[in-house]
């Protein structure tokens, strides 16, 4: 049980919500939520937005059942949060580009703060596509060494890596796919799948993503995969 | 702790009659993270079939009101990759590990049940009821003729004693649980999942690749009961009952119904703890009721 | 109003596709607090048997995870009284009455049947399927064979279309439908509650008098989706769904499945308005999607 | 939907709630209330304890799912309240005995308090049992003109009926059957039924009481029967 410290509506249908949690957590790490019993029946995976020890904050889009149940809770409600689960994104040596797209972006925030910790000289580029409301996007400025924003186009059109740069991303499977295609295979690329989940931590073999290496558990194996893995390149 | 929960099944020894489900529970390393899996009546493996698997491809996983619909398809590593990866874990656990094999011959049945044999089980689960995969065997399970016969085939060359595992989806399911016992079954298990479909109205499609797909959880709780009712009351053998099972209150009801052990699968995803919160809730149940074992309110109804 | 939602069911006209199920509205009086009943497809009736009926005794409701049981035993007044106190109501509501007729013999269907040829109702709904009592005439709807038999029994001398209610307990249910189909059944609807059981542990005993009883709601829809779009697979005849429809995106999914009208039993009682913000959704569904009737988008899967 | 105005435990387990509601009410009428989408799927029967222009109360005890999600509400919540439903106790001319047990002393206190406000003059004595708690005792003493209380015992022990009195009771059936052969046939009595419901309105037969003239349902020609109805004296 986690107890809820803030709940807000950032933007349409976008909320973003603190908990307390005492533990560690990897960016690209997800946790399985709920705040209901029986209706709906499965816990809901949201990733890690950010993380300062004894918190954890999720952005959440409210797009059914569960989430919007969550955009009901208020400060002081109980949450159940399970995890962190999932491998996360890996630390990296030479420069980062983050490419995020709509509630994608999510946990790209706690990736950059952490890259930017760890390599407070490491170069850190964000590009941030939405289709019609833009948010965090001032988080991202105050991180970020650059922040390139899109809205209502195809963020990919704009993407222009450096050779040294190693990207990552999160998004609609085609804004993934299509990163994947257009980054020189030279580039090292990290991607975070989604799946419907039931278990969370392997058990049940729903969440399935097929890979070059066979059949992979997005909440266990990733869900941040290669890119040549996920996206046959 | 005191005993009140310990069950036999024919002569296997239970320390309590609650065993995850198979297909839901891996092969139980995931939730040590959660708790003893020592505390464990028993576990159940994930299906094995001879070859390796890889399921089916698509969306395996849906939500519907109080249930689940899965189409995983028998994913899983094969007999051989079993015994050498995961039987060496598993025989280690202090507990009845049950081995859930399918198939999708008659010869593949076999096959896999032989090369079983090699290693020291206790209990297999015949899985002729897999209603996601013809590998699953679910042709086999809605006849009581065929059901019977495959159930012959396989307690003939099986070392183990063999628990068939029926299907909701068939003829009258009396008739197959009498058509298993006759052929030999030493138990039955039931229910595996219900044919159900899913529609993606917004996409205008099907959800599953594979159409239909196996329906599982709380909503199904009424029909798992009456079916378990009616094979308890038409066979000798005894039972282990499944289907939407959630708190204690729901196994002792299946229990009430005659069931000897319960499996608990879809509530694992909401609740991990769920197997452990019934064996003390029926733990409590007993000290409450002054019953000195949980037998005293088996078959009751 | 556009008439994008109007269906034709063989050729009955329907304003809608949305039809409040036998059972659970009544003679429709009761809904008329709610909302102008004119505005629905149709309405069903209670089923109504020869000779009046008491119905069960005990407990006849019992909740289930998004589920409902029941054990009403078609309690009825008989067709005579129905005739004579409900019919001059029914008659003139400006929508479909169908007319729910269940029996416990051949000759008490053919009877009932034989003494509504006197009213000028649209459509029979020829119930085989009531799990709760013998007249209910389940054990004619579990089997192809005698579902045939009865169904062309009625049709040859009933006035008005049948339509043949399908159970889901019991053989393949696409064989049982083309039974009817070839027996002259003018159309098929389905299904009837799924038989299930319940415990109440706290008394050791069953809940029901009647053992089992029939298990309906939002549980239950997975279920009856698949089993609608295997009989609309296997009919040419028109089919009118239900099975745990709980709002316009479920209609929507069971018509897209091949159902030419569908039922909403249940939902009734969660939702008093459930039929008609069926409708509405239905009918702005149809304007969004620039549909100029549901028709184009029916049996697509 | 109606706004909750109140809602408190007055005693372990038993919850007062007072909701909005612009209608009319009788005595022994109840609603069908529902604070939850379908988990549990029905609506649950409450009877109204006490109304005033405006304002409708209920007091309800907590046994299961549906009530344990009403004892949460607080104030400015939502619930839905759909009724008044049933025929309620009649009017009557004499003087009134009231026998409650449990918690169906519920609609006890409104029909008293009624009863005084129609017949300022007349009699109004009422007998309340309890298992262990007591509660509402000195609400019913500030409108009864006598109150006879038992704790642990059997209230019908107690129970003594005057020649032109009229019984009204509620409460366990068994209780209500020994008031029904103990009270002299002479005195009309009315018992309050309670049955499992779907509907509440008299169209799914599921809330049938067996009387003497056949089925009834307890929702539309109940909740309140003659004594001789049911319990065949
Ligand atoms: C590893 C991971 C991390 C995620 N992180 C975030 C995040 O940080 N913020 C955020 O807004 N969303 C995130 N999602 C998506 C989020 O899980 C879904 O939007 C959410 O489950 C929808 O639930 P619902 O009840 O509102 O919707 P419904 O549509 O009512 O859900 C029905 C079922 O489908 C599942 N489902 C629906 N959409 C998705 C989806 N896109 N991915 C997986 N399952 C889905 C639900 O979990 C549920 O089981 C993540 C998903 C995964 C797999
Ligand atoms: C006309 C009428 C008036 C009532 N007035 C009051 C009142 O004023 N205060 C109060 O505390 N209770 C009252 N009850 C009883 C109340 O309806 C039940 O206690 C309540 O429905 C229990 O719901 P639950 O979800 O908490 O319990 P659960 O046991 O989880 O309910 C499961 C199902 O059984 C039904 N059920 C359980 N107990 C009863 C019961 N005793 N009567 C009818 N259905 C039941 C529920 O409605 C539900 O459908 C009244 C009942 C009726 C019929
Ligand atoms: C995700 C999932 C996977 C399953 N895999 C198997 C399996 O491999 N073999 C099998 O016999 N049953 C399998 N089942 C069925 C369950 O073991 C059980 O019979 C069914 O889910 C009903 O129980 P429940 O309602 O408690 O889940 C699976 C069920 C689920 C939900
Ligand atoms: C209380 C109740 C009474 C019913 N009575 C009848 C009946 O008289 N005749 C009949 O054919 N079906 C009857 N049914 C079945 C419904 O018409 C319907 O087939 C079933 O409930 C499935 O639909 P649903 O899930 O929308 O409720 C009844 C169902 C309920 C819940
Ligand atoms: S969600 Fe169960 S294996 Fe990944
Ligand atoms: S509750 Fe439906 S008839 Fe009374």
């Amino acid at each position: 049980m986690a107890i809820i410290q803030s709940n807000e509506c950032i933007s349409p249908d976008i909320y973003k919500m603190s908990v307390t949690f005492s533990g560690t957590v990897l960016p690209g790490q997800f946790f399985m939520l709920r705040a209901w019993d029986k209706d709906p029946l499965l816990s809901r995976p949201i990733s890690v937005h950010d993380y300062v020890p004894g918190k954890v904050t999720f952005l959440y889009q409210v797009v059914g059942k569960g989430t919007k149940i969550l955009a009901k809770l208020k400060t002081g409600d109980n949450v159940e949060i399970q995890g962190p689960y999932g491998n996360g994104f890996p630390e990296i040596t030479g420069d980062l580009c983050v490419v995020g797209g709509g509630i994608g972006v999510a946990p790209l925030y706690y990736l950059v703060k952490h890259y930017k910790e760890k390599k407070p000289n490491g170069n850190c580029r964000v590009y941030l596509g939405f289709r019609e409301n833009a948010y965090c996007v001032e988080a991202y400025e105050a991180i970020a060494d650059e922040v390139i924003l899109d809205i209502g186009g195809i963020i990919t059109n704009q993407l222009r890596v450096q050779p040294d740069e190693v990207v990552m991303t999160c998004g609609p499977e085609i804004m993934m796919a299509s990163v994947a295609k257009t980054v020189p295979l030279e580039n090292v690329v990290y991607v975070s799948m989604e799946a419907h989940m039931a278990c969370g931590i392997g058990a049940c073999l729903g969440c399935t993503c097929e890979t070059k290496s066979g059949n992979k558990k997005v909440c266990k194996d990733g869900p941040v995969f290669l890119r040549e893995e996920v996206f046959y390149v | 702790m005191s005993n009140c929960l310990e069950t036999k099944f024919n002569d296997i020894l239970f320390k309590n009659p609650v065993i995850p489900a198979s297909g839901t529970f891996g092969f139980g390393r995931e939730y040590e993270a959660f708790y003893d899996l020592n505390k464990l009546g028993g576990l159940c493996s994930k299906g094995l079939t001879l070859e390796p698997k890889s399921g089916n491809r698509g969306i395996r996983l849906w939500e519907t009101p109080a249930g689940l619909m899965n189409s995983i398809g028998l994913e899983n590593p094969g007999v051989d990759a079993f015994i050498k990866n995961e039987w060496p874990h598993l025989k280690d656990i202090d507990t009845v590990t049950i081995i859930n094999v399918g198939g999708k011959d008659e010869e593949s049945y076999l096959t896999a049940i032989k090369k079983l044999n090699a290693i020291d089980a206790k209990l297999i689960e015949l899985n002729i009821s897999c209603p996601n995969v013809k590998a699953g065997g679910m042709a086999y399970g809605i006849k009581a003729a065929t059901a019977g016969e495959i159930t012959k085939k396989v307690v003939a060359i099986s070392r183990h004693p063999v628990m068939v595992k029926l299907s909701p989806n068939g003829e009258a399911i009396a008739d197959i649980a009498k058509a298993c016992e006759e052929a030999g079954a030493q138990g039955i298990s039931l229910i595996n999942t219900l044919q159900g479909m899913a529609i993606d109205y917004k996409k205008k499609a099907v959800v599953f690749d594979n159409l239909y797909a196996g329906l599982s959880g709380p909503a199904v709780k009424p029909i798992a009961l009456r079916m378990t009712h009616q094979v308890c009351q038409a066979v000798r053998i005894p039972v282990m009952a499944m289907g939407g099972i959630s708190n204690w209150e729901d196994a002792l009801e299946f229990i009430m119904a005659g069931a000897t052990c319960i499996q608990v699968g879809t509530m694992n995803f909401n609740n991990p703890l769920a197997p452990i919160e019934m064996i003390e809730g029926l733990e409590a149940y007993c000290q409450k009721e002054g019953l000195a074992n949980i037998s005293e309110i088996r078959g009751i109804i």
